[in-house]
């Protein structure tokens, strides 16, 4: 299980090179700091860009923490400012890229993955990363627990952005959302085409390279 | 001109039906001294602008946990399942406001502004009950500004004129909402002497700030 | 002249008590500097709250200057910030008050300070001040050159703002801006009403306290 | 993630029909160097986003004396006489915005957002060809975001990541026009080493940042 969430992580962390402006979102994404390549920026919207991994215990700061209240560390040139600062970094088109987790993913690109039903948790910043950062990636196990899909032809929960994601990593497979809709470009080693169509509760288009 | 109150000088502006702004982010730069001190005035009725809602025992949890908060705006609450129920329960009313639109509605605010165009939130819930906005062929929502009677703010170090400087992470919304109050109490870690704050590495200019306590009893 | 100008600043300058916030514009504005109490905090639109006469010759600093380029120095306090952050304070209201010269003001409160036929000059922060500040306070001569009258009935020239001016100070007298009019409220020595109502080209209300 | 560069490596980036947004104030704080680079360059049919018109022979004065400016957008141009002279003779076209209105301007361009709610300039010629939009019974003016090609910027230190600290009133303009560039040139009076700048006294993260120059013939 942590086997798969490292991999897609890993998988990932690969897109990205030095001089990347990226902010990673809970759970998987957050995992994908662990592989990045020395040089690529980490934002964390609470107000950092330049943040490293977790302190050694016992050098924990309270001003130096993610948007989870979890303590960090921060490079040489790291760079403190306010949340409208932080926020101007990503409307503004300053990230080259967010990953986030997702509850469903559909075939226009359509994210929903901040509400479910009878849950109050608000959105965060997640509406304003989908929207600014040039590149938003979602990193997540392919489907839910007992199968369910959640690469679907239509969201059917609340959605956190319209048309706004660009590519899917899953343990099975990376797909790129396009104007002509779901992309697979790329299976795991080990996984069939079958096992993907499956899973997959939209269209997918095969790749020519895969074909 | 010298800002430096007492607690007790405090205490007497919290009041039933008030709205307070509160800077802080995940339970990290929160002026947590002076929201004890709101759960310790009993005010009641109040609504909180608040990235969030803390943790139920900690910061702005406090005043949700001791029923004094009736309405608040915020971007997350997940950390903070008591205010789910009492949303679920009827016994409050959340307003959600994207992060980054919620930072500059607050902004908005204390800049006198009428409101700001965003994208965020095109498509989704976000946009009900909002006027949508056509500029060049584009739409965005109108979010409109923010403000309080009360913010409440947390400084890593404070002057008497009310200069403010923040640390790190802890600085998040607390610039923000120090733009944003009719009356804005600062909460500082430490006290510097008038002047010890060179000009350029002053966050907030004393002139948003109207109180600034050092955080001890009296 | 000199005299006249100076008598205008002092005026001026005694209704500003320690902790107020004044922005001065150029000319018999800018004097009033010299005759504010310690503690009067003064702000310039380019981005400082907190600065003090002009320095000594040889300690000038290109990095505190004023609105008009003019050498600046500071008081120990004093913050220096962005012109976003000091339009905020302008128009998030925490200033004081603003004192500017004018070419017409009128009954209403109209100000017009910013173009003259044929020159081409800008409204600077003339127009942010003026709809910010708490108290908008003109002082100036009287009157123009030949006598012509500067407080009118109606502006002629482009306004500044609407409805914006609170108080006229002037080498003959001090005019309130009223819901009701300009209120004549304070006659310098000497000068007789019969003076300022013929060198003035707006209807005025003389306050209770002359009659 | 060097953005170290030479004067040889911006001069490529000027042409004709650019727009640059440009700091400074009244002659202060500006990026006079870069601005002599785009004099040098000799790129045409300029249009220029700047607080004022500088002198006629300092700042953007140079490339209104050089004939390189058609157009302008400013808050101030009475210390430039020519400026005038050319937009009275039809050679120049001249917007003006009020100075706290092109802030909000420029920031609102570098901010990604649509617009801003503004009282300023209501019942002025500023209104003219604008939106009027009511928000609780007011009225205010939509203004429209600034952004530009290529933003200069004056720096008193930067680190190689483009981290930038501003001095005193050498701040104005620049932080904000550091937000609204596609390309943004930092000419700097120091070039520090990366970690030599505290993370609190950052104005301009590095991230906003395209080129840095320390200013050097070469």
């Amino acid at each position: 299980m942590t086997d798969i969430k490292e991999k897609i992580a890993r998988k990932v962390a690969g897109f990205f090179k030095p001089g990347d402006v990226v902010n990673l979102g809970i759970g998987i994404p957050t995992m994908v700091g662990n592989y990045i390549e020395d040089g690529v920026w980490l934002h964390t919207e609470n107000g950092l860009v330049g943040y490293g991994p977790a302190p050694e215990p016992g050098a924990e700061s309270e001003y130096l923490t993610g948007a989870g209240a979890q303590f960090l560390t921060a490079y040489p040139g790291a760079a403190a400012f306010d949340s409208a600062t932080s926020f101007a970094i990503v409307r503004g088109g300053h990230l080259t890229a967010t990953v986030l987790g997702a509850l469903e993913v559909d075939e226009k690109g359509n994210l929903a993955n901040w509400s479910r039903p009878g849950v109050i948790v608000g959105m965060g910043g997640a509406m304003d990363l989908v929207n600014g950062a040039k590149d938003v990636i979602i990193a997540m196990e392919h489907t839910a627990r007992g199968g369910k899909h959640k690469i679907l032809e239509s969201c059917s929960l609340p959605l956190t952005g319209v048309g706004v994601v660009t590519k899917i990593v899953t343990e099975l497979c990376v797909i790129q959302v396009t104007g002509e809709g779901l992309v697979l470009q790329e299976l795991s080693e080990g996984v069939t085409l079958d096992e993907v169509l499956e899973k997959t509760g939209a269209r997918l288009i095969v790749s020519e390279t895969l074909r | 001109m010298n800002k430096l109150v007492s607690k007790s000088e405090i205490m007497k502006l919290f009041h039933d039906n008030m709205t307070l702004m509160c800077g802080g982010f995940a339970n990290r730069g929160n002026p947590g001294k002076l929201i004890d001190m709101v759960v310790e005035s009993g005010a009641q009725n109040l609504s909180i602008i608040s990235n969030d809602a803390g943790d139920p025992d900690l910061t702005i949890g406090r005043l949700i946990r001791s029923r004094q908060a009736k309405k608040l705006i915020a971007s997350h609450v997940g950390m903070n399942p008591e205010l789910g129920q009492a949303v679920l329960e009827g016994r409050m009313e959340l307003e959600l406001s994207p992060q980054g639109t919620l930072a500059e509605r607050i902004r908005c605010g204390g800049t006198g502004m009428g409101g700001v165009l965003i994208k965020t939130g095109l498509g989704t819930v976000i946009e009900e009950g909002k006027q949508k906005i056509e500029v060049n062929g584009q739409s965005y929502l109108l979010e409109l500004p923010l403000t309080a009677e009360i913010a409440l703010v947390k400084a890593h170090k404070a002057d008497a004129l009310g200069n403010l400087v923040y640390k790190g992470t802890q600085r998040n919304f607390n610039p923000l909402v120090a733009m944003a109050g009719k009356t804005v109490i600062v909460e500082a870690e430490e006290i510097v002497p008038i002047g010890a704050l060179d000009m350029d590495e002053i966050h907030t200019p004393g002139v948003f700030v109207s109180l600034v306590w050092n955080g001890e009893e009296e």
